[in-house]
């Protein structure tokens, strides 16, 4: 029985993946909010802004588009993108950070020593350091989600997918329905501009959407091959 | 200074540095590949704020483990049952003078009793099996894949006052995994 | 032209061992506010280990900062050691005699320095073993050689082995001089054990030679891994101005510049100290920087290759980097500093021989040198972090804290504090090698002037 | 007991030296005739080849990357000689002395490099629109750069030969019978009568030159990297490539020294002054550069290879992996492993054989990167692209290809025959010098030579 699992298992091995549509991201921070919320990430207070040491494992990411008058704000919601071509993983001497065979560019809190090599090295400055033991204020302590820990100073983390969700929804062993399991920045988009899944399941939506004509990966060129897929429409007029 | 006192406070200041060291060097090394040396108080189980004999409820009466722990198999954590469910048996008004036969058993089970009239505040146990909060250690599948519950907590049932048995290093958790065909990806049980 | 002065056997252990047998008043001064110095910058560590790496000016995306720069420049000041005593104890070239110890010695202590860095960075500084040392029995995890992180340890540890073996042969038969006349008091069981039982057999001084020759090539080519080693931290990542092929050699011969210019600075300053006017003279400093020159210029096609190969590519990414590095306030002015302090003002006056020949022009021109190359490292290191890439809306820029400056300017002290410490135990200059040197000495009749002349050694 | 090897042959005297090198250089014997007829021949087969590439013209520039290699070879092995001679010089190193005449004559082939440039240039696309050293402000780049640089080095090169020569043209002028060739060296040795201003002017001549040639040799090493390999790659940010073309260059020219001196001992009877003493001490800075060209490589290719750039792995796999891996490997064994595991043991060092034999090897293995370096370059269609299109396939030598290459080689040596019947091919003043200023004495048991530091 063991055996059959297992092997069956490694046959369906899920690929999880993510698709973000621009068209439909209003850049509203609900997704940011709640990922705050999910995974334990420290509060950031104003100080944290001024010493550019504010954690977001998500972020939304604005620019401008065409030229005064007639201009565009454009928001890019940027997160881990679960490279399956990492250019952090092998820079780490610990190996803190890895692939896992879910394709998850895993994060290892307890092992990382905080050289911060895979922070530097990560095109997208997706990876966060703890320069200060977090604290929360006393009515809030038990606000905290005991599904993931809570990070102590001197160490590297960054989005995971929400990996606890994961853990969770696949414990049974049988496949995970489309759209059941959600990380908190999915669950929470208002206009469902993030959609994540398997992409190892054909029918997934996540499959679908990502091989839309309107598809791009962020900084294709340095062939990290990541597993985040923005779509947007190219403005022809400008 | 003279040379005799030398000759004979050298060795000796030396012989026991190289104790002291050897002791400590020991102590740590073996904390470390397993539990500490059971020494300075080590490797003995907390005392606990009503003397619970597992003794009685598994090898006299041989209750299930999960006729307590009831979430084991479905959930992270074991738990503690709540005071109702002892009293369920024990009576819920006084106590039970068929289960608790015993002098000791009636005081002890006399403060679960004086507890009920305070506001709920619930029993302050001891742990026994701490890991870090960075594992997250999920009790279901370990049941559901039929390992026993003595495989980590040990002969429960022949313990007057629990203690950890197993030292639940990680080096433990990976050889366990290992040899049975677990996942070994370190974010099984780590994120 | 070097032997000009003879000195007798009894003479050179007389004024090289004087300080090993006396202590001055300006030792314990200098020593005293050395430590006070490496004392502070212990506190400031133990307050950041204390508080966490938020007391320092690191950011995002600035992950790396002082520490990392410091660390490198330790590094290169390593490389002189080797230089000196090795390549030119291979190439036997004669004027290395009064300078190996001390050059080899400062490899020692400024590798130690650069060791601190990298650990007290860490953000976990405690947790360092699972990275240093491949101890994770427990686990079965292994620290993972395909990090760059995990071949520095290793390359600097070899080099430190190495290197305090070097310094150990070469110190063996001096101990015993020590050790002889220490007769009576506590150095004799201490020096005798050092010394090995050294009694200057013909056996034991072959088999010296032997070792000292060996260490010598086998060192070479840990010395030019160590800072290749150091220079892929940067060169294999992605950060826009570190993927460069050339850092390798480029760290390398930068290193050995830095590093030959600091063991000019510490000859100068050893001579003053100590008096050894008769063993380091005109001609030895004229030679290093003679040496100097031709490893300042290698060092200046590297650079230029490195610049021009950077910039005719014209990748977006790259020019926003040196664009800051070089036109951007304050990194500008500091690139300016840097290439005048380290190559346009030392390199000119190097060529005229009345400079070379001038201890006091050489204390300035080498000083100005290590000013110029700690400002390299920085330059190279923290703007690349600065300008990382074009998803962060966030152009600030990088400011050390003073717990940083601290820690820092502690390591400054601590080089310079072990060296005195050292020179009160040891001899700085080889008594051996003085005295070989020496017994080398000959002079050839060209027509009607006597000429000062060498032996060939084999 | 006095070791055998101990004991140091009697040195010869200036005069000796003087009159058995002249003697050497004053035959025209029926065997060198013989070779200079074959190398002519075999040069005016490399004119041929090259004729049938200038009737294909220009427009297609691959079939000319055989001819910038066998001009970078050229560059790389014979015109980087004279650095050994300025380099040891610089460094005055005693054992230089009767080696370095051979390397000075060498720097005569920078005439043959000079005008293999020209088509190499005419070969070059348009600067517009590609990556190159030259920016926006060409100002005539790259033809005007380049024959100002390669003409430079040229005239540096003579030039010290030229000064260098000037005590043995007059040595010369005065033992030779009256002659054509006699008139020739009588008018190059300038009037030099060995006055102590005339060596005054040589001594700072000699290190003006050498200076100047060991700066003018990398500039031109960066040029010809720059213009005829990264600037035709898509993608390639090599910046290390003409520092490991200076390091290759050196290696190239040790190992064609090294040849040049077994050739001249067995076929010149030079014996006495080519002694595996020479070989010895050349063949240490020979591992040293096989050691360097190795690291200069694999600084290069770790960069490439760790940082997994789609671009740069496309550039792996052609020049390393999968279009060149043939030449590639022949230059990695020929160059790096085999003088690594040879030349380490002092034995094989200490022989004339042993580096000859290695020397060849390297000699080879240097033409055959020559062709993975530039044959490549010149294989891509177009230079505009950011990165490779797909990776093009090795392109093998047409018999045009071996023609040039086996003509320019043997045109370099021609040369250097030619200019050896004008300038004797031992410095004669230098080795007299050198025996000055060595004496044999006996120190403890052993005869040592002892050297006078003359300056």
């Amino acid at each position: 029985m063991a055996t059959k699992t297992k092997s069956s298992a490694q046959r369906d091995t899920p690929k999880w993946e993510m698709v973000i549509d621009l068209d439909r991201c209003t850049g509203c921070q609900a997704c940011v909010i709640a990922c705050q919320a999910e995974n334990n990430i420290p509060i950031n207070e104003e100080s944290a802004f001024h010493e550019h040491r504010a954690i977001q494992w998500i972020r939304i990411e604005r620019y401008w588009e065409g030229e005064f008058p007639d201009v565009k704000a454009r928001f890019l919601p940027l997160l881990c993108q679960q490279c399956d071509n990492a250019p952090c993983e092998p820079v780490c001497p610990v190996y803190a950070t890895y692939h896992n065979e879910e394709g998850l560019n895993v994060q290892v809190y307890n092992r990382c020593v905080g050289t911060r090599y895979c922070g530097n090295n990560c095109p997208y400055h997706a990876r966060l350091f703890n320069y200060w033991e977090p604290v929360w204020p006393e009515d809030l302590r038990n606000q905290l989600n005991p599904d993931v820990t809570v990070r102590t100073r001197g160490v590297m983390e960054k989005c995971t997918f929400c990996i606890q969700r994961i853990r969770r929804a696949t414990r049974g062993g049988e496949a995970v329905e489309d759209g059941a399991l959600q990380p908190a920045c999915v669950q929470s988009c208002p206009t469902s501009a993030l959609v994540f899944g398997n992409a190892n399941d054909p029918d997934a939506k996540v499959t679908r959407l990502k091989n839309d004509e309107r598809h791009f990966r962020v900084m294709e060129h340095l062939g990290t091959d990541p597993s985040v897929t923005y779509l947007k429409q190219v403005d022809v007029d400008g | 200074m003279n040379s005799r006192v030398v000759k004979i406070a050298i060795p000796v200041v030396g012989a026991s540095v190289l104790l002291v060291v050897a002791f400590v060097g020991w102590f740590v090394i073996s904390a470390w590949w397993s539990n500490p040396p059971p020494v300075l108080g080590f490797g003995e189980g907390p005392e606990q704020p009503i003397a619970f004999p597992h003794t009685v409820h598994v090898s006299d009466a041989g209750l299930d483990c999960q006729f307590c722990h009831r979430t084991v198999s479905t959930d992270e954590a074991a738990t503690i049952p709540a005071v109702a469910q002892c009293l369920f048996c024990h009576g819920f008004d006084k106590i039970d003078g068929r289960l608790s036969t015993s002098e000791t058993a009636q005081e002890e089970l006399a403060k679960l009793i004086a507890d009920l009239g305070e506001p709920q505040q619930p029993i302050n146990w001891n742990r026994v099996y701490r890991l870090p909060d960075h594992v997250q250690f999920v009790h279901a599948p370990h049941i559901q894949q039929g390992i026993s519950c003595s495989t980590c907590h040990g002969e429960i049932g022949e313990m007057q006052v629990v203690k950890q048995v197993r030292n639940l290093k990680m080096r433990d958790c990976v050889d366990c995994h290992r040899d049975n065909g677990a996942p070994t990806d370190c974010s099984t049980c780590h994120y | 032209m070097y032997y000009r002065r003879t000195l007798s056997d009894a003479q050179i252990n007389r004024e090289l061992l004087h300080v090993v047998f006396t202590t001055p008043m300006w030792w314990i001064v200098i020593v005293g506010l050395l430590g006070l110095v490496v004392g502070l910058a212990v506190i400031a560590v133990g307050f950041m280990f204390n508080q966490g790496l938020g007391v320092t000016g690191l950011r995002q995306p600035v992950f790396w900062g002082f520490f990392i720069t410091n660390f490198v420049f330790w590094v290169g000041i390593s490389h002189a050691g080797v230089m000196i005593s090795a390549i030119l104890r291979l190439s036997q070239a004669e004027w290395r005699r009064p300078m190996v110890r001390a050059a080899e010695i400062m490899t020692v202590f400024s590798l130690m320095a650069a060791l601190t860095m990298p650990l007290v960075h860490a953000g976990r500084a405690w947790r360092i073993f699972y990275w240093i040392f491949p101890y994770d029995w427990s686990r079965g995890i292994w620290p993972d050689i395909r990090s760059p992180l995990i071949w520095d340890p290793v390359a600097i540890f070899t080099y430190l082995i190495s290197s305090s073996l070097f310094v150990y042969t070469a110190l063996i038969p001096d101990l015993a001089v020590i050790r002889d006349r220490g007769k009576g008091t506590w150095r004799y069981p201490v020096y005798a054990v050092l010394s090995l039982g050294w009694h200057g057999s013909p056996h034991q001084w072959k088999l010296q030679g032997m070792a000292g020759i060996l260490l010598s090539a086998l060192i070479l080519p840990v010395f030019v891994s160590v800072h290749s080693i150091v220079s892929w931290d940067f060169g294999v990542s992605l950060v826009p101005s570190w993927h460069v092929t050339v850092f390798a050699p480029y760290f390398v011969i930068g290193a050995v510049h830095s590093g030959v210019s600091a063991v000019v600075t510490l000859m100068v300053i050893m001579r003053k100290l100590y008096h050894l006017e008769n063993y380091i003279w005109e001609e030895h400093i004229d030679a290093l920087a003679r040496l100097l020159i031709v490893v300042a210029t290698g060092w200046f096609f590297l650079f230029w290759l490195d610049l021009v190969f950077s910039l005719w590519t014209r990748e977006e990414q790259e020019m926003v980097v040196w664009n800051l590095r070089l036109f951007e306030a304050p990194w500008g002015w500091l690139f300016l500093t840097f290439f005048i302090t380290s190559y346009v003002i030392p390199v000119p006056l190097w060529l005229f021989k009345r400079v070379r020949r001038s201890f006091t022009w050489m204390l300035w021109t080498s000083l100005l040198v290590n000013v110029g190359m700690w400002l390299e490292r920085f330059l190279i290191i923290v703007p690349g972090l600065v300008r990382k890439g074009p998803l962060v809306f966030d152009y600030g820029t990088y400011r050390p804290s003073p717990i940083e400056i601290m820690i820092v300017v502690g390591t400054l002290a601590l080089v310079p504090f072990l060296l005195l410490l050292f020179s009160k135990f040891f001899p700085l200059i080889p008594l051996w090698e003085v005295k070989e040197g020496q017994k080398l000495i000959d002079h050839v009749q060209l027509g009607n002037v006597e000429v000062p002349a060498l032996v060939k050694e084999h | 007991m006095v070791d055998a090897a101990h004991e140091i042959p009697p040195l010869p005297t200036h005069q000796e030296v003087t009159r058995d090198v002249l003697a050497r250089f004053q035959e025209l014997g029926a065997r060198y005739w013989g070779w200079v007829t074959v190398l002519s021949f075999l040069f005016v087969l490399g004119i041929l080849g090259f004729v049938i590439r200038l009737t294909c013209g220009f427009d297609d520039r691959s079939i000319w990357g055989y001819h910038v290699a066998t001009m970078s070879f050229i560059v790389t092995t014979f015109l980087a000689m004279p650095l050994i001679s300025a380099g040891l010089r610089l460094m005055k190193a005693h054992w230089r002395r009767p080696l370095t005449r051979v390397t000075e004559n060498m720097s005569i082939t920078g005439l043959l490099v000079v005008l293999m440039l020209l088509p190499a240039l005419a070969a070059l696309p348009p600067l517009e629109g590609r990556r190159n050293i030259w920016f926006d402000f060409p100002l005539g780049a790259p033809g005007v750069w380049n024959v100002l640089g390669f003409g430079n080095l040229a005239l540096v090169g003579l030039a010290l030969l030229w000064v260098l020569a000037l005590p043995d043209l007059a040595a010369a002028r005065d033992h030779l019978p009256p002659s054509a060739r006699q008139r020739v060296i009588s008018w190059a040795s300038l009037g030099w009568i060995g006055h102590l201003r005339q060596w005054r002017v040589l001594y700072s001549a000699s290190m003006l030159f050498g200076a100047m040639y060991l700066l003018a040799y990398p500039l031109v090493q960066s040029l010809l990297i720059a213009d005829f390999h990264a600037g035709l790659l898509p993608g390639l940010k090599d910046a290390i490539a003409p520092a490991r073309a200076v390091v290759h260059g050196i290696q190239g020219a040790i190992a064609m020294t090294i040849v040049v001196m077994y050739v001249m001992r067995r076929l010149g009877g030079y014996e006495r002054y080519f002694a595996v003493d020479q070989f010895w001490a050349l063949s240490k800075p020979l591992l040293a550069f096989s050691l360097f060209w190795f690291y200069f490589w694999w600084s290069s290719f770790i960069t490439f290879w760790y940082g997994r750039l789609p671009g740069e792995t496309d550039l792996i796999r052609f020049l390393v992996l999968n279009s060149y891996l043939g030449p590639f490997i022949v230059s990695m064994v020929l160059n790096f492993i085999v003088p690594l595991v040879t030349l380490i043991w002092s034995p094989v060092r200490r022989s004339a054989w042993g580096p000859a034999l290695v020397s060849v090897g390297i000699l080879v293995g240097s033409y055959v990167n020559e062709v993975r370096t530039y044959v490549s370059a010149f294989s891509i269609e177009d230079p505009t692209l950011h990165a490779l299109d797909g990776i093009p396939p090795g392109q093998w030598p047409e018999a045009a290809d071996v023609l040039i290459g086996i003509g320019g080689i043997a045109g370099c040596v021609l040369l250097f025959m030619l200019v050896s019947k004008i300038v004797p091919v031992i410095s004669m003043w230098e080795v007299g010098e050198g025996l000055r200023l060595t004496k044999v004495r006996r120190y403890l048991n052993r005869q040592v030579r002892v050297i006078a530091k003359s300056h």
